[in-house]
């Protein structure tokens, strides 16, 4: 059980900066989750804070112990890489124990210990098969009963569920909450995926270009981007966008582009004229209207996916720019025809297009 | 129908398939088993008349008495097959546990590892693959006669194992490269680089280490150039060149077709064998 | 222990090993190519400097062998491909109780060169040979003979895919069975007819395997000494006297050393330049797709 | 067997002489005594092995022969056949000073081991004298270079006995009164059996060995009454209208008409005996002494019984092929020196008994000639050839042709003699296959030999 703290992390490989002045607490039991695209450094800092490759500077505390030049095992973490990875000369059984190898304790130990982490996550009648027997969601058990029987400070998952069926993925994905808040050991879980990492992590960690975006529990990320990047990587169906500038209308700040107009919300008061804006709106707070009027946007139905309790409109913006908005499961248009939505200003967001950070209030 | 026709075709490409494989081979075994007018024979004979197995007698200093109540007598090269198929058998083991002791650790460096200088070690290699035997041959030598190494089975040894290292290494870089990346899960284990090698590696890579171990068993069993100029005439003839006694002057073909099935016999078994591992090789470039 | 540490400590030993072996030799045919070497009534040398090289571009027959190494290659790896792959075709749809006859298959690849020299030899001989046993079956007295100047060379080469092509079969087969059956599926619902299933579905995941044997049986011919020693002994009189063969010739029948080096650092220049020229412009390709 | 059961009978009568007359002497008497009277005694003493090398020809002969010696002898003779390129695999032995004491050898290569100063001449041996007038002096004349004689006899051939199958021939039309007289009639015969059907009716002595097709020109050039070169001085005489010319010119015809098969110029030895044991060709250039395996019924069920020879009537067929025993001059202790002479002596001259049994072994066994008179003169050797080839009573006629084959000198008897074989033979498969002239060819071969005689220094 350990708290982890990464303290001005780098990572260069050749010219390629991977992971930049990275800072980061993980709290004790805590589930967090690493968010990024591929490329973003996520992985990068999950094998240093494995151990496994050596940060070019900075450093990482376990608790308060420096581990910076540790190994991996003398760290003791747990890891869980992509696709399950396991020995594949090797059974379930040999797989789980090869973590108690340098353990040192007795054979009757070892063995308890296996069979209780295979009980634990329900492979106990897999052990004497070779991963290539097993499936690829039996396959992540064994790999989860390998990274939990050697009770460690930490476990670290590497996009573990990449390669499972999207049901599946579901099951498992509670499985291990649920297992994490079990043993209340930390996790850490890198992923690409905002559903996985919304539905898991206790904070998530989004990550871009080597660097951490923004850090925060699922509702501060998904309520309070604070980037144009956080607000477009997290949340389904994504966010919308709306480029345009602040002008000063009737003394209200207001929203101003070639189809639209917004006035701004009072939060946004003070706020002076500016150009180069980006203002984001969730599609579940747009509203679909028939008649144009004050604040809404002109489109053209492109699609609608029917999600059963709801549905998703897709629809063109006359700048070619995709709107969505999550209407109720009746909903019917046709495609090609003229819509107007519009939306409660509280709800929308503004960034500066160009630094894509939030515009202050 | 179209099924049916598919299997129609099927079967004869495998008729095809195995004639052109075994043909070449039969054509000349069978005068192991021929007396020398029957194989001299014009036009030559298709079946052997009457079969029988005096040629491997004769190999073997034997002499054999036909049906016929004719003697064929035994060869004066005996002595030098058996000593050839000795000396042939151990510097094929001995060759093949050298390579693959050195070349399973090299080219899975070379395969897995970054570290500087890797390129240029691997294009050393690369230029040793490419060395004609032929002309190495002299150089060979005269550096022999000074080490005073020429007639010896430590010297063929030696030489082999120049040609079976680059080969062989060229081939499992490759294999090695398609391993899924496991060393990471071992370091988490808590393993050394060592043991992870040796533990886990190399029995993950059994399939293409015995692949490589029979690639370096074929290329010294079957060298042929060096052993003409190192070791004939010597007590560390071996087998190929004990057996071109045969090839050149006196003919006697059906000696050569005896000796020559003989020396088939080893590659056969092991490639008969361990020919299902051979699937499980899968290429990609080394030098990449 | 760092990456480079353990590299050092495992290729190093190699490395001075092949050094050693592989570059002394090396090394004296570097020096010898620049000199005249005279055994005869005792030891001697002399520098020519550039000589030597000169010497061979300007023989005749070293160009007339370096076509023939260069057709006797490029034939070998046309033939190899082609048999290698029909072989690959058959080893795959071998199913249950004839798979057995993949090891049977699989034997040419066992033969040494000298022994397939041996074998094909007393195959194509129009004495000896194969094609006349068959037309005499039919009442003819003609000889057909393979070892005949316009075609040996390919004779040769076929002779030389024959035992190369078992292995290129093997590690076709080994590429195929990477490829999901789900394409074939694919391919069936698209209604494609067999060439273009295979054109499209089987094809594409063995480029990089043609690639690989394409340099392999490459270089392997260029360096072909054995097998065509015993098949033809460069004949009928010089019609398949390849680069290697005038090479040991020129070095070790005549002993005029020097000559003989120079030759072979062509010989290895041309090796070199085939095989970087086939990663350029075709490797540095597949290997990005594969 | 007749003949040892002789020997035998008189190697008793001299012991029982011998017996009856000086008793004093008996106590030393017994075999070695005629080792003795050689000159020398043959068993060895050094201890050490001494390494005899050959090609291979009937090992097992060679084999049983040294297994006799090292019994017998005390020796310690280490035997092993060189294969592949032998002349050359040789030559780089002797320039490495490799464990190597006596060796095979043609005529031609001797003089190049004497002349790099690799070998011992006979001459050096103590019974020399006796070895000397034992042989014939035209094949004692071959075998020498400045004065010395270079190496004992193993065997003495006639190569290029025109062997003819004598039943096809007949089959043809013709009898002995058509036998070809010399290589133009030879030629024209080709003609005519063409004319009667036969497709092959000559099987050329154009093979790929460093024996073969240069061989081949060779003598029949000297067969014509021709000469390579001068041979005393080694001047290059091939002229375009003399036999040389001719030679070429009627090459040149028969392969353009298709009577040789291409296959030939890539046979080996092997290949090319093969083929004629197959009964498939007339006549052919061979070995004399494969008259014996041609007519062995065991060996060539086709032909046995049917091979005859072209008889010398003016003009000769072949030429001399021969092989010697050398001895090495590499470092080595004056004791082993010793035992490399009493090996040789034994194994090239005569055993403890006195006979000269390995020749006689080598002419009873496969009808092998020998430098020495009393093997040929004796009545084994009659026996032997009598009983070898297909007329009994074509013994003198074999004799005649043998006696009449000449040797060329002028190119063997030199330093460079193989460097010109091996060049000859690349000019001459040039010279068919890429269809040079004539003139050029004979040209370039006078050249060569002009060139070589300038690099070793020979005026």
């Amino acid at each position: 059980m350990a708290r982890i703290e990464l303290i001005n992390l780098e990572k260069v490989f050749g010219e390629q900066h991977a992971v930049r002045a990275l800072d980061l607490e993980i709290a004790d039991g805590e589930l967090l989750v690493l968010l990024g695209p591929s490329g973003c450094g996520k992985s990068t800092t999950m094998n240093m804070i494995a151990g496994l490759l050596p940060p070019t500077s900075g450093s990482i505390v376990f608790g308060d112990r420096e581990v910076t030049d540790e190994s991996p095992y003398q760290r003791n973490v747990a890891m869980v890489f992509q696709s399950s990875l396991l020995y594949p000369h090797l059974t379930a059984r040999q797989n789980i124990q090869m973590s108690l190898k340098r353990s040192g304790l007795s054979k009757s130990d070892v063995s308890q210990r296996v069979t209780e982490a295979a009980t634990t996550v329900d492979v106990a009648h897999l052990l004497d098969k070779m991963p290539g027997q097993l499936s690829g969601g039996e396959r992540q058990r064994v790999a989860t009963a390998k990274a939990i029987v050697r009770q460690p400070a930490c476990f670290l998952l590497d996009e573990p569920l990449a390669a499972l069926d999207a049901a599946l993925r579901m099951t498992l994905r509670s499985e291990l909450v649920n297992l994490q808040k079990r043993l209340n050991t930390t996790m850490v879980f890198v992923t690409h995926d905002q559903v996985e990492a919304m539905t898991m992590g206790d904070r998530i960690g989004v990550m871009r270009n080597g660097g951490l975006e923004q850090i925060g529990t699922p509702n501060d990320i998904y309520n309070n981007p604070e980037s144009l990047f956080v607000a477009g990587f997290v949340g389904s169906p994504p966010m919308n966008f709306f480029a345009g500038d602040i002008e000063t209308v009737d003394g209200q700040p207001t929203f101003v582009n070639a189809f639209a107009r917004f006035r701004l919300a009072d939060a946004y008061g003070q706020l002076a004229p500016r150009s180069g804006v980006t203002l984001t709106v969730r599609p579940q707070f747009m509203r679909i209207v028939s008649e144009a009027g004050e604040g809404t946007v002109p489109l053209t139905v492109y699609a609608i996916e029917h999600l059963g309790n709801e549905s998703v409109l897709i629809a063109d913006a006359p700048d070619g720019s995709k709107v969505r908005a999550v209407v109720a499961a009746g909903f019917e248009a046709k495609i090609g025809q003229a819509l107007h939505a519009s939306f409660d200003p509280s709800n929308a967001g503004l960034f500066d297009t160009k630094t894509e950070r939030r515009v202050a209030q | 129908m179209r099924e049916k026709r598919w299997t129609i075709w099927m079967t004869l490409s495998v008729i095809v398939a195995l004639l052109w494989t075994l043909v070449p081979m039969y054509w000349t075994l069978k005068y192991a088993f021929e007396t020398h007018s029957e194989i001299a024979a014009f036009p030559p004979l298709i079946f052997p008349p009457n079969p029988q197995v005096a040629a491997f007698f004769n190999i073997f200093g034997h002499d054999y008495t036909l049906a016929s109540g004719q003697v064929v007598k035994g060869s004066g090269q005996a002595q030098q097959i058996m000593l050839g198929l000795r000396n042939s058998l151990i510097v094929a083991i001995v060759v093949t546990i050298i390579t693959t002791l050195v070349v399973v650790p090299l080219s899975y460096v070379y395969a897995r590892l970054e570290f500087r200088f890797k390129t240029a070690l691997l294009m050393a290699v690369l230029l040793s693959v490419s060395l004609p035997p032929v002309s190495t041959l002299i150089p060979f030598y005269s550096l022999y006669v000074q080490l005073d190494l020429v007639g010896t089975l430590t010297g063929l040894i030696i030489i082999t194992l120049t040609i079976t290292i680059p080969i062989v290494t060229w081939m499992l870089i490759g294999f090695f490269r398609n391993l899924p990346p496991i060393e990471n899960l071992a370091r988490i284990d808590g393993f050394s680089k060592a043991y992870t090698f040796i533990r886990i590696i190399v029995p993950m890579a059994w399939s293409g280490i015995l692949v490589a171990a029979v690639i370096a068993f074929l290329f010294s069993w079957n060298e042929y150039v060096y052993a003409q100029v190192l070791v004939t005439g010597s007590r560390a003839v071996t087998l190929p060149a004990a057996m071109s006694g045969f090839l050149f002057q006196v003919p006697n073909p059906e000696h050569l077709a005896a000796s020559l099935t003989i020396s088939l016999l080893p590659p056969f078994f092991i490639a008969f064998f361990l020919q299902r591992h051979i699937v499980e090789m899968n290429l990609s470039d080394p030098v990449r | 222990m760092s990456n480079l540490q353990f590299a050092l400590l495992v290729t190093v030993p190699v490395l001075c090993f092949l050094v050693i072996v592989v570059a002394y030799p090396l090394g004296y045919a570097l020096w010898v190519s620049f000199h005249e070497v005279s055994f005869f009534g005792g030891y001697s040398t002399e520098w020519v400097g550039l000589d030597n090289y000169v010497a061979v571009l300007e023989d005749g027959d070293f160009w007339r062998s370096a076509l023939l190494s260069v057709r006797f290659t490029v034939e070998s790896v046309i033939f190899t491909m082609l048999i290698g792959l029909g072989l690959a075709l058959i080893l795959r749809d071998l199913r249950g109780r004839w798979v057995w006859l993949r090891a049977i298959l699989i034997l040419p690849w066992a033969v040494s060169p000298y022994g397939t020299g041996i074998l094909f030899a007393f195959l194509g001989r129009g004495q000896s040979g194969i094609g006349t046993a068959f037309i005499s079956l039919f009442g003819s007295e003609e000889t057909i003979n393979l070892i005949a100047a316009n075609i040996v060379v390919e004779y040769l080469a076929l002779g030389n895919a024959w035992n190369l092509a078992p292995l290129l079969a093997f590690f076709l087969l080994a590429s195929m069975m990477t490829t999901p059956s789900r394409l074939y599926d694919l391919a069936a619902i698209d209604q494609i007819n067999r060439f273009e299933v295979f054109l499209h579905v089987t094809l594409p995941p063995l480029r990089f395997t043609f690639f690989v044997f394409t340099c392999i049986i490459t270089v392997l011919s260029l360096k072909q000494f054995d097998y065509i020693f015993t098949e033809t002994q460069g004949g009928p009189g010089n019609a398949s006297s390849v680069l290697t063969y005038q090479l040991y010739k020129i070095s070790f029948v005549n002993l005029e050393l020097g000559l003989g080096a120079a030759m072979s650092f062509y010989l290895l220049f041309l090796i070199l330049a085939v095989t970087l020229g086939l990663y350029f412009f075709w490797g540095r390709r597949e290997a990005r797709n594969a | 067997m007749k003949k040892r059961e002789t020997g035998m009978t008189r190697r008793g009568l001299l012991q029982s002489t011998a017996g009856v007359g000086v008793a004093a002497a008996a106590g030393v008497l017994g075999p070695f005594d005629f080792a003795r009277a050689q000159g020398m005694d043959l068993a060895a003493t050094s201890g050490e092995p001494i390494y005899f090398r050959g090609w291979n020809f009937r090992t097992d002969v060679v084999q049983a022969n040294v297994e006799r010696y090292n019994t017998n002898l005390n020796g310690k003779v280490d035997y092993a056949t060189v294969t592949g390129d032998y002349p050359s695999i040789m030559e780089k032995s002797l320039i490495a000073n490799a464990d190597l004491d006596v060796l095979y050898a043609n005529p031609s290569s001797a003089v190049r081991y004497y002349g790099g100063n690799w070998i011992m001449p006979v001459d050096d041996m103590p019974n020399a004298e006796e070895i000397k007038a034992g042989m014939y002096d035209n094949i004692r004349e071959a075998w020498s270079y400045k004065g010395k004689l270079l190496g004992l006899s193993y065997f003495v051939s006639t190569r290029g006995t025109m062997c003819i199958n004598t039943e096809k021939f007949q089959a043809a039309g013709f009898g002995e009164e058509d036998y070809p007289k010399d290589w133009p009639e030879l030629y024209s015969m080709l003609y005519k059996l063409r004319d009667k059907g036969e497709k092959t009716p000559y099987l050329a002595h154009w093979f790929a060995e460093w024996f073969g097709i240069s061989w081949g020109f060779v003598f029949e050039m000297m067969n014509r009454g021709g000469v390579m070169a001068d041979p005393e001085t080694h001047k290059p005489m091939m002229t375009v209208d003399g036999p040389a010319g001719q030679t070429l010119e009627d090459w040149k015809k028969i392969w353009k008409d298709g009577f040789v098969p291409e296959e030939v110029l890539s046979y080996n030895e092997a290949a090319y005996i093969d083929a004629f044991r197959s009964g498939r060709y007339i006549i052919s250039p061979q070995q004399i002494y494969d008259l014996k395996t041609f007519n062995d019924p065991e060996q060539s069920a086709a032909v046995a019984g049917k091979i005859g020879f072209l008889p010398y009537q003016g003009q000769p067929w072949g030429l001399i092929d021969s092989a010697m025993y050398l001895m090495t001059s590499r470092d080595r202790p004056d004791a082993v020196t010793d035992d490399v002479k009493k090996f040789a002596s034994w194994y090239g001259y005569k055993n403890e008994d006195g006979q000269i049994a390995v020749a006689e072994r080598w002419m009873k066994e496969n009808m092998l000639f020998s430098a020495y008179k009393e093997v040929m003169e004796s009545d084994l050797a009659k026996e032997t050839i009598q009983a070898s080839i297909s007329n009994p009573d074509d013994y003198e006629k074999l004799i005649e042709v043998y006696s009449h084959t000449p040797f060329p000198k002028g190119i063997w008897s030199v330093v460079w003699s193989e460097e010109f074989n091996a060049w000859l033979r690349e000019k001459l498969f040039a010279f068919l296959q890429q269809d040079l002239s004539v003139e050029s060819v004979i040209t370039e071969a006078n050249d060569e030999i002009a060139r070589l005689n300038k690099k070793y220094k020979i005026d």
